[in-house]
């Protein structure tokens, strides 16, 4: 067998080809700021928008392309990703494997994602963005013309099938590569939320694939299930998008509530308290998501058994999460709490995260939500939730494990102002909405009149638009401004779990020795009650680590050639799209690939060079 | 300003609403104030102070703790559930029997056409259509039920009910009642295409005799309204709107239900669903149509379709059409 | 995991006595299941055939027969019940049990009928 | 990858497909993707069900179905499943050829059924059963046209499985292929189970 791959490449090359899960990691990470950002850029048109009642700045229709491309980016292209870079980085190190279980799949995922990202969004430039909301609602969605829609189903569809790859592959990561001692029950509570949000993914995203589907069959091959007069019903893509909607939220919680419990054992030098609680609540989480989607459609008219059955189920998702908020609370208790700025995002989540979590519960009141829904309420809720929980925990794990991911830490004044503002801006923003929404104020309103009092809340509200974006582009200069700070990036936080036991930067095959873990927080019991290192669970030896490959990058670029042959209908282009595809995939199964071995000197002399260094 | 906000609510059905968020917030509020004092304790206390490097104790749990934060949640979320569940029933019931008198209770039935992106309201009882101004009797049960013509849409009254969604294929049904007479704002919540913020109308509650007389006269309008004396500007108006706009708009008996209803069209509060009440805005209706509601089913009139003269004699006689008084 | 193992190569040698045992007495297993599928599916197929029973019966017991079956192929045909299969078996039946809801909420809560 | 050593083992492993860790893997992460396959087989069938009475002036299941032709096919894929059981014991048993034949066996099966599927479409489609003829229609042949595709997959991937090792002999690589290959085999005919029950028997019988 090759001990190494033939041949230096160009970076370019490095990068389309890896199958590296930190470098992985890293492009999901890099991926997904950017749709960020554009997602962001998107919200502040609208609330410039809103900004003035009747105003012009924008019209209707470029209003509503904005806001369903706005919730589409933010929650598909910018949240998930995000989470999933995080993701792909941490958890093998966490869990102290070299490797995920599927690198190949694992870089077809991003390619997936990425493709899909950027098919939705050249629909602004294919004469005109999905303009129905991101949850589409037939007949508006089946029946929207142009294009937008199409690209809408087909982008979507794509970095779906990425999503659901990935889920599938951090699922059996988790629990077939393990490092010896590591047992479930030791497992650390981000790598353990991630799992869960993992498997709400497998089952989550095949409904959406569904209702995808069926949307693409009736807007592209006229079938018939969303046509009233053909004997269709509207009502089924309701339920197929909730069930897939509303375990997505809680994939996009429940890694970000892994992030917070790292972050906040870590700053109050306390292991997490009441452990296994945490575990269970996050299982029963994960579960009850499943159980209470139509509370999305209490309006829609399915009976009061239904609604009643929703309403009581979905209330009761608040018992496990305040088990984990509580847990908290004591996990601080009694702490040493040092507020650099990762924790300070961490702290800052809670009071944020209850606020939006108890509007859940109120939404959750089905007689009340016949007021509340489709308001600004609605938008003030899950915005708290959103940004208090998912935003401020990327935030945090961003700030937290940055030194390990990109090799130097972010200053942590900056990192104060950055904090701040946002937080300000943020309360400043989506605070006044709750009581828009009960004034009479529908969500997905291009614009308002101006005698009805809805005014200066919505001036406010994009006033506190623009301080995010101020804090955000604090952030991105802090990013740069950095670069240079590359002192204590090994475990700078004193850190608990095995992440913070390999060098930075991290070598490919992660760990030299796969290490045997004693117990929860492995690295923080061998600090405190051992020497300070890890004990290995196996001798120095060859490493064996997967080829790097460019046929993930060559499938994806195939089902995004297929997807134009699709959108337009044109069966020249769609074949030779799915002739890529399936040509790759043929190859890649014709085509043995037995990965290559790292020889032990070498890993030895990276040893040495890190005692040195 | 209209009756507009939830929060003052005018009738019972809103009222039931407004104590269940009441309800709900009180003990939002008792779980925020609890979360809060202590997170700030906890901050305050156990904050790191300058050279302090002690190794906290590293406590794994505590048994009694989580039990206590299992349970008091769930008594709180019970004092909210069975009231809410209660609520969900009465209001899901349209039948016209109230269990208590046993015996058929006033009541008005209210078909709720929804379209884009206007609303169309039938009578069934009183043979009437009319469109963006729903009347009501005061003190009487309004039993509505929803459909949609072409999307969906959501027809909610802060002030007086929550809201239900107009789904194509289906029929929904709501009630509700105005003991005060007045104006109240509604308002399309779905989003339904590019005018969907512009989907508003209006529920106008009057007293029952005056119900009755409106009812009567929408049935059947004067003639003197609805075909003006020969050589009257309204007549000639008459003529243009017989020509161009009775395909899609009936007044009385005859013409289209493409579009609202207008025969009492001179009573509108607001054209439109939203526009001031007067001639220069009706006109730049006419003229504009596309851009005042861009998708609506409606053209825009140019001057080579409805010259100026016959625009202002079509308003004279849009102007003239009332049932009231 | 000895690393140098080399996955391509031919496979040599036969199984172990105890295992030839057991795959002799599966593949009768097998082979009984098989034929008590086709059995199971022909009982179906003839309780909707033939007139003679009624729907109210049939039907009922038709889905009986569709559980059973698909019992038979993941415990026997699939070897689901083997040992360490728990994550599998955990995946599966959460499946089936999302899969459930899914199809009750599109058979009943379509608004046609209100409940 | 020059010499082909012959792995010193005196024995077959038990279960050569999960032997090494990748093949552990991989048949961990098959039955996870099966799992998400029901739920997606699952939003099919609801969808069907859920519109199975919007026939509107279109024929319904009651003037299409023959159930005669539906038994067969059923029986069809039923037996292959038995010879793709087979298949997996002579793997187990370390006798490749037998492997292979078997497999090839399930491939023909699976063809002969996909025939009778298109047959049966051709057959709907000039009874006046276009797939835009209703909502009925739409979701009929969406059901079990992702059945159909789904066994179009697996007879191309099984085919190529044969063609790709068949000289090869067992290997610890080829070894969970063939298996994660049966069990998505296996999992076809589960969801035909149901497409046949619900569909079919209760499209003529409910
Ligand atoms: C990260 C995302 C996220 C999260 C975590 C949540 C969490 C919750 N959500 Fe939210 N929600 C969304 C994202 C999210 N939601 C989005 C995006 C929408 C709109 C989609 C759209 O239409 O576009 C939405 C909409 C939405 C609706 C529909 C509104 C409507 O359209 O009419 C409802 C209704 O029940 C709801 C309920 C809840 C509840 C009960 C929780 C619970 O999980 C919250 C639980 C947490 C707490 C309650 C706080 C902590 C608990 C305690 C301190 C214990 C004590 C508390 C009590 C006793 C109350 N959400
Ligand atoms: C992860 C999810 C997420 C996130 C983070 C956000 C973030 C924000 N959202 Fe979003 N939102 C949704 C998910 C999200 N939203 C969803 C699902 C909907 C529903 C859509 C629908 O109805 O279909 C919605 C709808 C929605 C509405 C309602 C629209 C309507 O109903 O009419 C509004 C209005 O205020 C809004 C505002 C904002 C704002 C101000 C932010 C801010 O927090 C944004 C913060 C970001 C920044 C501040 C970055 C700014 C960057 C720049 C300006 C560019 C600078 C770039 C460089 C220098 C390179 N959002
Ligand atoms: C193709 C159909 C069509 C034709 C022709 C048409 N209208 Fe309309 N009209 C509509 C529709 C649809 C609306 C509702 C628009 C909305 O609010 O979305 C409307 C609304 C109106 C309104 C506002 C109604 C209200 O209740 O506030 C007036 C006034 C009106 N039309 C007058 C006319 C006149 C006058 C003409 C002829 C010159 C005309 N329409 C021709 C379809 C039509
Ligand atoms: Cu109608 Cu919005
Ligand atoms: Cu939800």
């Amino acid at each position: 067998m090759s001990t190494a791959q033939a041949g230096s490449k160009s970076v370019i090359m490095e990068w389309l080809t890896t199958v590296d899960h930190k470098k992985i990691g890293i492009m999901y990470l890099a991926g997904g700021a950017f749709f960020f950002a554009l997602g962001g850029l998107e919200a502040i048109l609208m609330r410039i928008q809103l900004m003035f009642p009747e105003f012009s700045f924008l019209s209707a229709q470029s209003f509503n392309e904005l806001l369903t491309m706005h919730g589409t980016t933010m929650i598909f292209l910018a949240a998930m990703p995000l989470l999933f870079g995080f993701m792909n980085f941490i958890i093998p190190l966490q869990i102290g494997a070299r490797d995920v279980a599927f690198p190949f799949l694992n870089a077809l995922g991003f390619w997936l994602f990425l493709f899909g990202g950027i098919l939705l969004n050249i629909s602004w430039f294919a004469g005109g963005a999905p303009d129905a909301g991101w949850t589409a609602y037939v007949p508006l969605s089946s029946t929207s013309p142009g294009h937008g829609l199409d690209y809408y189903v087909l982008g979507l569809q794509v970095s779906g099938l990425g999503t659901l790859i990935g889920g599938i592959n951090f699922l059996v990561t988790v629990i077939n590569m393990r490092a010896p001692g590591m047992s479930m029950m030791r497992m650390p509570l981000f790598t353990w939320s991630s799992f869960v949000a993992s498997m709400l993914i497998l089952f989550a995203f095949p409904a959406l694939t569904i209702g995808l589907l069926l949307l693409m069959l009736e807007r592209l091959f006229d079938a018939q299930y969303f046509v009233v007069a053909s004997g269709g019903n509207v009502i089924i893509w309701q339920h197929l998008f909730w069930i897939f909607g509303h375990p997505e939220v809680y994939i996009l919680i429940l890694p970000a509530f892994g992030i917070f419990s790292e972050v906040l054992a870590t700053f109050a030098k306390k292991r997490i308290f009441g452990y296994s609680a945490m575990v269970f609540a996050t299982l029963i989480i994960g579960f009850l998501g499943f159980m209470v989607w139509a509370h999305h459609m209490f309006t829609v008219g399915m009976g009061p058994v239904a609604n009643a059955i929703f309403a009581v189920a979905t209330m009761a998702i608040a018992v496990p999460t305040g088990i984990k908020i509580f847990n908290w609370l004591l996990t601080l208790w009694g702490g040493r709490i040092q507020f650099t700025t990762a924790n300070l995002f961490a702290l800052g989540f809670i009071p944020s995260f209850v606020m939006g979590g108890v509007t859940g519960v109120m939404l959750a009141v089905s007689a009340a939500n016949y007021q509340f829904h489709d308001t600004y309420f609605v938008v003030a809720h899950f915005h708290y939730v959103i940004i208090g929980g998912v935003v401020f925990g990327l935030f945090s794990g961003a700030f937290f494990w940055w030194p390990k991911i990109f090799g130097y830490r972010l200053n942590e004044t900056l990192g104060k102002w950055f904090f701040w503002l946002f937080l300000i801006g943020f309360h400043l923003t989506f605070f006044v909405q709750h009581f828009l929404g009960l004034m009479g104020m529908p969500r997905r309103v291009a614009s308002y009149l101006s005698n009805q009092g809805l005014d200066e809340f919505n001036f406010i509200s994009t006033m506190g638009a623009f301080l995010m974006t101020i804090a955000f582009i604090i952030l991105l200069v802090n990013i740069f401004v950095s670069i240079g700070n590359k002192d204590n990036v090994r475990d700078p936080w004193d850190g608990r779990t095995l992440e913070w036991t390999t060098p930075t930067p991290v070598p490919e095959y992660n760990f030299a020795q796969t290490p045997l873990v004693r117990d929860l927080d492995a690295f923080w019991h061998e600090k405190y009650e051992g020497d300070g290192k890890m004990k290995a669970s196996e001798p120095l030896e060859d490493i064996h680590m997967p080829n790097s490959t460019i046929l993930p990058f060559i499938i994806s670029l195939g089902l995004f050639i297929a997807s134009f042959g699709f959108i337009y209908l044109n069966y020249p282009i769609l074949f030779v799209g799915l002739i890529i595809t399936f040509g790759a995939m043929f190859v890649r199964s014709v085509k043995e690939d037995h990965g290559h071995h790292i020889p032990v000197d070498r890993i030895k002399r990276d040893l040495e060079g890190d005692h040195h260094g | 300003m209209e009756n507009l906000s939830a929060l003052d609510p005018q009738g019972p059905v809103a009222d039931m609403q407004y104590s269940l968020i009441a309800l709900s917030l009180y003990i939002m509020i008792f779980v925020l104030v609890v979360v809060f004092l202590i997170y700030i304790f906890v901050l305050i206390k156990f904050r790191e102070r300058p050279g302090d490097t002690h190794i906290p104790k590293q406590v794994h749990g505590n048994r009694t703790l989580e039990i206590i934060w299992t349970t008091i949640p769930i008594i709180l979320l019970l004092m909210l559930a069975v009231p809410n569940v209660m609520d969900t029933f009465t209001l899901a019931n349209t039948s016209v029997m109230t269990e208590e008198e046993e015996e058929e209770m006033d009541h008005v039935h209210i078909e709720v056409i929804a379209h884009q992106f206007w609303w169309e309201f039938n009578y069934p009882d009183h043979d009437i259509v009319a469109g963006q101004d729903m009347y009501i009797p005061t003190d009487t049960r309004i039993i509505i039920s929803l459909e949609s013509e072409d999307v969906q849409h959501s027809f909610w009254v802060p002030a007086l009910a929550g809201k239900q969604d107009n789904v194509p294929g289906i029929t929904n049904e709501m009630w509700f009642e105005a003991p005060n007479e007045g104006v109240y704002m509604g308002k399309c919540t779905e989003l339904c295409g590019p005018s969907h913020w512009l989907m508003d109308f209006k529920v106008v509650a009057v007293d029952p005799d005056a119900f009755d007389q409106w009812a009567e006269n929408m049935a059947e309008p004067s003639e003197t309204a609805t075909h003006p004396e020969e050589g009257t500007v309204a007549a000639d108006g008459r003529e243009v709107f017989q020509d161009s706009c009775i395909s899609c708009h009936a007044v009385g008996e005859d013409g289209g239900a493409t579009g609202p209803n207008l025969t009492n069209f001179g009573e509108r509060q607001v054209i439109a669903g939203y526009l001031e009440y007067n001639e220069e805005n009706l006109e730049n209706w006419l003229r504009d149509t596309q851009e005042y509601k861009p998708g609506a089913d409606m053209p825009s009139y140019s001057q080579e379709q409805i010259d100026d003269e016959e625009m202002a004699a079509l308003i004279e006689y849009l102007n003239g059409l009332k049932i009231l008084d | 995991m000895s690393s140098h193992l080399d996955a391509t190569a031919p496979l040599k040698g036969k199984p172990s006595k105890q295992t030839e045992r057991k795959l002799k007495k599966e593949a009768k297993t097998q082979l009984a299941s098989y034929f008590l599928m086709i059995a199971i599916t022909s009982m179906a197929f003839i309780s909707i055939a033939s007139d003679a029973i009624p729907s109210g019966f049939a039907i009922p017991f038709i889905l009986l027969l569709a559980a059973v079956q698909v019992t038979f192929q993941l415990y026997i045909f699939m070897h689901m019940g083997e040992r360490k299969t728990s994550w599998v078996n955990i995946m599966i039946w959460t499946g089936m049990l999302i899969a459930v809801l899914t199809v009750g909420a599109l058979m009943f809560l379509i608004g046609v009928v209100k409940y | 990858m020059a010499e082909h050593e012959a792995i010193d083992i005196k024995e077959l492993p038990e279960q050569p497909e999960k032997a090494t860790l990748e093949g552990r893997n991989k048949y961990l992460g098959f039955w996870f993707f099966l799992g998400g396959e029901t739920v997606l087989f699952g939003s099919l069938i609801g969808t069907y069900l859920g519109l199975r009475g919007g026939t509107i002036d279109g024929p319904g299941p009651a003037d299409l179905f023959h159930l005669d032709l539906v038994f067969i096919m059923t029986m069809i894929l039923l037996t292959s499943s038995l010879t793709s059981v087979m298949a997996i014991i002579n793997m187990h048993r370390g006798n490749f050829k037998k492997l292979l034949m078997w497999m090839s066996m399930t491939v023909i099966l699976g063809t002969a059924f996909l025939g009778f599927e298109i047959y049966e479409f051709y057959e709907y489609y000039h009874a006046g059963l276009g797939f835009s003829t209703s909502a009925f229609a739409s979701s009929f042949y969406t059901l079990v046209g992702t059945h159909g595709a789904h066994v179009l997959f697996g007879i191309v991937w099984i085919t190529t499985l044969l063609v790709r090792y068949r000289k090869t002999g067992l290997t610890l690589y080829n070894a969970p292929k063939f298996n994660t290959a049966v069990l998505y085999w296996h999992f076809i005919d589960v969801v035909w189970v149901f497409i046949f029950t619900v569909v079919y028997l209760l499209g003529i019988g409910g």
